[in-house]
């Protein structure tokens, strides 16, 4: 068994989680928070073991005599491995400080043990080298979650959510058995250098590409497969929620990456087709239900969905690029999906980190009963702004690097030899450009209904500024938002030498701009994006504009009651709900790609009781393909059930025509 | 030797005819009656095979048969008839041409089957044990074609004929008279069995539908 | 000979007489793990011991675990039993004459079943496992309730015909042997048998097959055969069910393996692989759905053992070197998982006063400790890591796929349909807020640790001699 | 250094041209359409009179106006000002116009866009969130028409950064590109919702059911109003310019060009910049304001053009430059 540092580092990370876990088992009750720091500490040192990797690209090699027969379990750590542990130990960091804060009566043996055990399967998923490994890990990963996302399990729609969320995991790991199965070949050469070795014919290669996206898709939340995201995510404990969309999703991405560019080493262009297709849909569909949900953390779940496909659209068009060997193009693409992965993870967690801020305050999730929390709870406020801006991809924040290359990517689009090809990628295009405009209408009125206005309940009046940990978790992330976008270009050039083994090349144009810190897809004259430039830009004119006007005027402001056209105090009622916001969007896109029932009661002239206006959504993807496929099975159910009440008689019938039906088989067959 | 294989058939054919009579009575003396012959048959069968093959022990087999399926059990099962008074019923569940003609397939099966067989490949005959196949299945037929349980015991039994036929004409078959003892150990069981029933009076029929009044999850 | 095989087969004879005879149930539970203790003892000098192949007795890499995975099931289950019976006789279910029965059966059923186990003849392993199956119809209607005696009687009528049939098919395999060994005992000892099968008489063994094949899988529960299995386990008291699932169906199954492998050996007879795939993959899935009607707590995982035989089954059908080594190694880990959750549901029964599943709710409020058992239970059952049955599902899907696509998805297909139900169930028993009796009960919850135990185990590492063994055997089987 | 120093130059003094012609552009919009409907209408200078007079007004705020509304006005302003510096107008030898490129310089609109729809429905009044409500539904097609168009004329050009793009066009001999046909509509139908213009929105009523960008900015007064509608007119400037800059770059001045070059390209500009006020003006007065929800079409006929416009153009082309 041979290991050299960085996996030693990682090893000890591991034992801490997998120490605190078990610890957690027998503490009591009110001690168990001790997990949080322990969790701290161990991402910090995978965190570190991570960067040291991705630095220096090495690649770092261990086997345990335990696992598969004759495969043993194995570990790698290579530059791949180590960009997604970065990401998901950062995550976990973060996650867990907030979890700090968490107060001692909400601690609980249903979910401190399983909270580092969660973490540790995410860390394990990435170091497996061997198929056995790699599935052992990711359904230990979904089992742990599974346990979180139960913890409330008194109310039936976590039960609900809990339910379905290990079916579809369940569902998932059977679709990568298959793939793993088709990878490995009946002979079953586990360890991923024999599958690399191992090569497939197109037949197995086509049943082994579906199987895995379906696998990966199934976990990150691809529509249609997502519906189980929206259930299972906002019913976790918010820290909780964090890590699986922020973290989890990002598994599953790393997952689709390692089999399709690593696993086998160059797929076939056309490969890049359901990538591309199920990315762009994806993107706006996810997007669409999320403008329209009234549940905060839904909203955030179904952005996860949209994030989720534009990265699978990223990974798609690399695919595409590197197949017809436009090289340059695969890394931009590339690199706008691995960065996309990092920065999602990062404002995904800052927002449902805030969502718990909220939910924590004022004990509700649903937007129409919110609202004016910048006033009670400014630090969660301004942060959650920060991350709304991030993630609806303005500049100079970090949402809008990974799109801007992303657009780049599409843009060289025009290279491709096949007319397929040529003819998705301004349709992509056009599916992003739409995805923009919908996450900054999403998140508007996000951060609107909740923050701004006035409060729409008396838990929104008396909400209160959660402890300070957790809002340092949170701004530590809005930091990092705000970091990233504007070094995207480091970042861009940091991931180089990945890009270069999964790519082919790296990002040749970087450092040759005009400054060292913009960002350059391929060559300075072609497209830059110089992100500090333009905050700096917009900084120095904003405070001169201020500076100037503050000198022309007379600074005076007076305090009064809202004008509002002339109607004096109206009550908080009278304000735009959430579901009074999305009506426009939701009449222009409801029956097509949305499932939305408006009812409305409005009484006859004279009658005095009130009017009432009801929205009910139904997921398309649930109905038909959740829904449906359950109730049928129910009714088989119910068919073979008469079986259990036969008479002896009549089993004796079933065993006789059994003897007779092969009696007659062997004398048809020898 | 030969001759000793025609008494051998002919007592097998004996036995089918009786199973084939077994399958279209439907007066349950008679098919108690018609039992008893076959047991008999069996009986001088199995005597005939320790006399061929001088496995004197097969003359125990052979006593059994004779006394307690064709005589003890038989007389057993009349006066259970008489005492759970079904003496009248008719309890068919097919009807008795479907029965013969499903019998008739059965059969036809089994010499089909039978014939696969390379000859020669054992001392047993082809034909012994395609007669043996049939009254088997014969018997089974009977088990699920018949509702009351005093026939579908006959049935059985008769299952049991066939295999003990095809027991003691596979020559040298060690453990063959254990195997026999056992049989009409679980035979007395399954009588004693349903007069368990009788007496406890928990069912008020020993129709096996009625056994199954209590079933599975009908709760 | 060997004196440890006499004592594997002879020290529950002996003590299955004594226990007849000795009055007052706690003595008699007490002599039961005794007895049971001292064989598992004796079987595990076969760990260490070289194949031995005599007249009746054979020990060789097929059976050597099986045997040590009996014995060791049959101590932790005389184990729970013994705390199980106790609170049924203080409960009044059973009166102490019963239970010497019980214990005199239970011993009983334990040496026929190694009896089954080890015989090297063909005709031997039949009586073991007649003895076996008569001996537990009279302890699934040892409650005497009209469900149980309906149960026992379905099981006896059932199995009896099932014997039939098999011993048929056991007097056309010494046809079949006999022209080639002569007569008299070679014909039947089965590794005489299989060393001279390429000359056998193809016609015979393929008849001898389909009969074997009805008959003891009349026993092993498959699918349209299996109509005893369930209120056999849902009616008869826990530790028997956790026998029948954990061991009976095992050793049915593992008489069937050994034909299987006399077909494998002769060139010539039909390969019976098709036909056990299409009844595993039958079983799988008709099971599969069954459970989703379920009220009762044990008839649910009962139809969950006819699931996993089916899976088995259709492993071995698949044969090569991989899924049969899959598929034995399924085997155990079935044995050992089925029978740690039967213990766990005979206390939640007794714990709730119930067996129907709607009243069983808020387990993990109430019991923590049964609903982490049960829970741990489950998961591994499902094949979910990190319990060993996780490993034999992966390499029986994985390779399956790689070879016959389709046969994998209907494989999956059935086995997560299972696990809908069963996930289902599960959450329903430990989730919600409790309701209904609680009784107090003094759970010994040793045998179910160990299970758990060695199932976790098996699933992060499996000792390189059981690997070897089967190995051997999956060549075998072919 | 010469160049270096001239593309200072140019950059500043475009900041402060830009600065300096968006009121005129509004006003002579204003002008001419008093003008076509019989009326005197203001001088063109009342619109900069009005934006002084507002600066210098103390500012009234609602109770609960938090300091986001307060900040906001200024940061949509600034965004908006650097925006519009960075589209080259006279000369494409502006110092910083390297710093963002097309996409960026769409969300860079983008961004204040969203500030000013989360201003309105900070004070929490029903107006508020209809504006921005119904201003992002519209943003929402808007902005994905708008990057269809840039990218067109990109992908054309081979590169995303406007100079390039302005230089490309200039070089290429003049030629009516279906693509280009398809581009320039989207962009103005486009430009006319953006800029709150009829038929989508009013700019001149307070009519409360109809309107879209005043309802957001209901609540603001004094200077922080001036700010808003400071940003309002150079967006308006911004637009025409990138329209101008895509579409008809013609004597636009290169980066090293003579003094008198610059004269010329400064004056085309101006040029340019009255006639689209003109037009613009001219259209307002020709055609009736139409209800919200038929919005949503006019912006979706304008996404399909410039999907068109983008397919047609990746179609056509072979490979890349």
């Amino acid at each position: 068994m041979m290991v050299e540092r960085p996996l030693d580092i990682l090893a000890v990370a591991l034992a801490i989680y997998g120490g605190a876990a078990l610890l957690s088992l027998i503490l009591p009750r009110r001690l168990l928070g001790i997990v949080y720091p322990a969790c701290i500490l161990a991402a910090i040192l995978a965190c570190a073991a991570d960067l040291s990797v991705l630095a220096g690209q090495a690649d770092f090699k261990a086997q345990l005599p335990i696992g598969l027969p004759s495969v043993g379990l194995r570990f790698r750590l290579d530059g791949l491995a180590a960009f997604f542990g970065f990401i998901v130990n950062l995550g976990i960091a973060a996650s867990s400080l907030y979890g700090i804060g968490i107060g001692k009566a909400d601690l609980s043996k249903r979910i401190e043990p399983f909270y580092p055990a969660f973490c540790a399967a995410m860390n394990t998923v990435l170091l497996a080298d061997d198929a056995f490994g790699f599935l052992f890990f990711w359904e230990l990963m979904s089992l742990s979650s599974w346990a979180l996302v139960v913890a409330r399990h008194e109310e039936a729609e976590c039960r609900k959510a809990g339910y379905v969320y290990l079916i579809m995991a369940a569902m998932g790991t059977a679709a990568l058995l298959f793939a793993f199965g088709g990878m490995a070949g009946a002979a079953g050469g586990y360890g991923f250098d024999a599958i690399r070795a191992h090569k497939l014919t197109p037949l197995i290669s086509a049943l082994v590409l579906v199987a895995a996206l379906f696998g990966t898709g199934s976990k990150a939340g691809i529509m249609p497969l997502h519906a189980w995201l929206p259930l299972a995510h906002p019913a976790a404990p918010s820290h909780v929620s964090a890590l699986m969309s922020g973290v989890m999703t990002k598994v599953a991405v790393y997952a689709i990456i390692r089999i399709v560019f690593d696993l086998l080493a160059d797929p076939p262009w056309w490969w890049s087709l359901p990538f591309i297709i199920l990315g762009a849909a994806t993107a706006v569909g996810g997007l669409l239900y999320a403008v329209q949900d009234r549940d905060l953390k839904r909203v955030l779940a179904y952005s996860t969905i949209e994030n989720i496909g534009i990265i699978f659209a990223g990974l798609g068009l690399a695919i595409a690029f590197k197949a017809t060997g436009i090289v340059a193009a695969a890394a931009v693409a590339m690199a706008a999906a691995l960065l996309h992965s990092l920065n999602h993870s990062w404002f995904k967690s800052l927002l449902f980190l805030g969502a718990g801020a909220v939910l924590h305050a004022t004990g509700r999730r649903d937007l129409d009963g919110l609202g004016g929390l910048i006033q009670r709870m400014p630090k969660t406020a301004f942060f959650w702004l920060i991350g709304a801006l991030s993630i609806s991809a303005l500049p100079p924040l970090n949402g809008f690097v990974s799109e801007w290359l992303l657009f780049q990517a599409v843009l060289a689009g025009p290279g491709f030899p096949e007319p397929i090809l040529r003819f998705l990628s301004p349709v992509l295009g056009a599916m992003l450009a739409l995805a923009a405009g919908l996450a900054a209408a999403c998140f508007v009125r996000a951060f609107g209904t909740v923050f701004l206005g006035r409060p729409r309940s008396k838990d929104a009046a008396e909400a209160h500024e959660v402890p300070f940990v957790q809002t340092l978790a949170i701004g530590l992330l809005a930091v990092l938002c705000i970091l990233g976008g504007l070094f995207g270009g480091f970042s861009a050039y940091a991931i180089g030498p990945l890009l270069k083994t999964l790519a082919g090349t790296e990002l040749t144009g970087l450092l040759n701009g005009p400054t060292k810190l913009s960002l350059i897809a391929f060559d300075p004259e072609r497209s830059i994006y110089d992100a500090p430039t333009i905050a700096l830009f917009v900084t120095l004119s904003s405070i001169t504009t201020m500076l100037f006007v503050h000198l022309v005027s007379n600074r005076r402001t007076r305090r009064a009651p809202a004008w509002d056209c002339g109607f004096p105090d109206a009550s908080p009622a009278t304000q735009y709900t959430a579901s009074s916001f999305s009506q426009p969007l939701r009449r222009v896109y409801k029956g097509v790609v949305l499932g939305a029932v408006e009812s409305l009661d409005m009484p006859p002239p004279g009658d005095l009781r009130p009017g009432h206006f009801s929205v009910r959504f139904y997921d398309y993807a649930w109905r038909n393909l959740y829904a449906a496929p359950a109730e049928a099975l129910l009714a088989v159910a119910t068919r073979f059930n008469a079986f259990q009440f036969l008479t002896i008689r009549r089993y004796l019938v079933l065993m006789f025509c059994t003897l007779i039906a092969l009696l007659i088989v062997t004398a048809v067959w020898m | 030797m030969t001759h000793g294989y025609d008494v051998a058939h002919f007592l097998a054919g004996t036995m089918l005819v009786a199973s084939f009579t077994l399958l279209y009575q439907d007066r349950i003396f008679a098919v108690l009656n018609t039992f008893a012959a076959q047991a008999m048959a069996l009986a001088l069968a199995v005597a005939w095979q320790g006399y061929v093959q001088h496995h004197p022990d097969l003359f125990i087999t052979a006593a059994m048969a004779f006394g307690l399926k064709g005589i003890v059990i038989p007389l057993a099962l009349n006066r259970m008839v008489v005492r759970l008074g079904i003496h009248r019923d008719v309890d068919q569940a097919v009807n008795v041409a479907m029965a013969m003609f499903l019998g008739l397939g059965l059969t036809s099966l089994a010499l089909l089957l039978v014939l696969k067989v390379t000859p020669g490949a054992a001392s047993f005959t082809r034909e012994g044990l395609a007669l043996a196949l049939a009254i088997i299945l014969l018997g089974f037929l009977m088990m699920i074609t018949r509702r009351n349980a005093v026939t579908q015991i006959v049935g059985f039994m008769s299952i049991e004929n066939g295999l003990i036929l095809a027991a003691t004409g596979a020559r040298g078959m060690p453990l063959v008279v254990e195997v026999s003892v056992a049989f009409s150990v679980l035979i007395a069981l399954f009588v004693f069995a349903v007069f368990v029933f009788r007496i406890r009076e928990r069912f008020d029929s020993v129709d096996i539908e009625s056994l199954d009044r209590v079933r599975g999850e009908r709760r | 000979m060997n004196e440890a095989v006499y004592a594997v087969a002879g020290i529950p004879v002996i003590s299955g007489l004594l226990l007849a005879l000795i009055p007052g149930y706690r003595i008699t539970a007490i002599g039961n793990v005794i007895a049971s203790g001292l064989t598992f003892m004796a079987s595990l000098t076969f760990l260490a011991m070289p194949p031995i192949v005599e007249n009746y007795v054979i020990l060789d890499s097929l059976n050597t675990f099986f045997i040590v995975l009996n014995t060791l099931v049959g101590f932790t289950t005389s184990a729970f039993s013994a705390s199980y019976i106790g609170h049924e006789i203080k409960t009044g279910h059973l009166t102490p004459l019963f239970v010497r029965f019980y214990h005199a059966l239970f011993q009983g059923m334990m040496a026929s079943m190694n009896i089954a186990l080890l015989a090297n003849n063909i005709g031997v392993m039949w009586v073991g496992l007649e003895l076996a199956t008569l001996m537990t119809v009279i302890m699934v209607g040892i409650y005497r309730t009209p469900n149980a005696l309906e149960a026992a009687w379905k099981y006896f009528i059932l199995g009896i015909v099932g014997i039939s049939l098999a011993f048929f098919g056991t007097i056309l395999v010494y046809l079949a042997g006999q022209s080639v060994l002569g007569e008299g005992l070679p014909a039947m000892t089965w590794s005489r048998l299989l060393s001279s099968a390429p000359q056998l008489d193809a016609g015979l063994l393929n008849l001898a097959f389909i009969f074997l094949l009805v008959g003891y899988g009349t026993k092993v529960g498959l699918a349209p055969l299996h109509a005893w299995l369930p209120d056999a386990h849902a009616e008869g008291p826990t530790p028997i069910s956790a026998v029948l699932s954990g061991l009976l169906l095992n050793v049915a199954l593992f008489a069937l393996l050994r034909f299987k492998m006399l077909m494998a050996a002769h060139p010539g007879a039909l390969k019976p692989g098709p036909i056990m795939i299409a009844i595993g993959l039958l079983s799988l899935i008709f099971a599969a759905f069954m459970l989703y009607r379920r009220r009762d707590i044990k008839r649910l995982f009962a139809y969950s053992s006819i699931e996993h035989m089916g899976l088995i089954t259709f492993a071995f059908g698949m044969g090569g070197p991989l899924a049969n080594f899959a598929g034995l190694l399924h085997m155990v880990m079935h044995s050992l998982t089925k029978s740690a959750i039967f213990f766990a549901v005979g206390h939640v029964a007794q714990a709730k006063g119930t067996q129907r599943l709607a009243d069983i709710r808020g387990l993990s409020v109430s019991h923590p400790a049964l609903a982490a058992g049960l829970a741990l239970g489950v998961v591994a059952i499902s094949g979910l890591p990190p319990f060993g049955a996780f490993m034999s599902e992966f390499l029986i899907l994985t390779t399956t796929f790689a070879r016959e696509p389709l046969l994998a998805l209907a494989a999956a297909f059935g086995l997560l349909v299972a696990f809908g139900a069963l996930l289902l169930r599960l959450q329903g028993v430990l989730f919600g807020t409790p309701a209904g009796a609680d009784h107090k009960v003094n759970a010994s919850s040793l045998p179910l640790i160990v299970h758990l135990t060695l199932v976790l185990a098996a699933g992060l590492y499996l000792p390189a001699a059981l690997i070897a063994w089967f190995q051997r055997a999956a060549e075998l089987l072919g | 250094m010469a160049s270096q120093i001239q593309s200072f130059m140019a950059q500043g003094a475009q900041m402060f041209l830009v600065l300096a012609v968006a009121p005129a552009a509004a006003g002579i919009t204003r002008k001419v359409k008093a003008r076509l409907t019989r009326r005197q209408g203001p001088p063109v200078i009342q619109v900069y009179r009005d934006l002084l007079k507002l600066i210098r007004k103390d500012s009234v705020l609602a109770g609960n106006a938090s300091w986001f509304f307060r900040s906001a006005p200024y940061v949509i302003f600034a965004l908006t000002w650097v925006a519009t510096a960075l589209v080259p107008t006279f000369a494409s030898g502006l110092m910083f116009n390297w710093a963002a490129d097309v996409v960026a310089l769409v969300a860079l609109i983008g961004a204040a866009r969203v500030l000013l729809a989360l201003a309105a429905m900070d004070v929490g009044t029903s107006f508020g969130g209809i504006g921005s409500s119904r201003e992002m539904m519209i943003a929402s097609l808007a902005e994905p028409a708008t990057l269809l168009v840039v990218l067109t004329t990109a992908l054309t050009a081979g590169t995303t950064r406007l100079p390039e793009v302005a230089q490309f066009l200039i070089s290429q001999p003049l030629e009516i590109r279906v693509s280009f046909a398809l581009a320039f509509v989207a962009l103005s139908m486009v430009a006319l919702a953006e800029n709150a213009r009829i038929p989508v929105d009013n700019p001149a009523t307070h009519l409360e059911l109809t309107m879209v960008h005043e309802a957001m900015v209901l609540e603001y007064s004094g200077r922080h109003l001036a700010m808003i509608e400071a940003a309002a007119h150079l967006k308006l400037v911004l637009y025409i310019s990138l329209i101008i800059c895509l579409f008809l770059p013609f004597g636009m001045a290169p980066l090293e060009g003579e003094p008198i070059v610059w004269m010329i390209g400064l004056g085309a500009y101006l040029a340019k910049v009255c006639f689209s006020a003109v037009a613009l003006g001219v259209w307002e007065v020709s055609i009736a304001k139409m209800r919200v929800f038929r919005v949503s079409e006019f912006l979706g006929s304008a996404f399909v053009f410039s999907f068109l416009a983008i397919l047609l153009a990746f179609l056509s082309r072979e490979v890349l430059r």
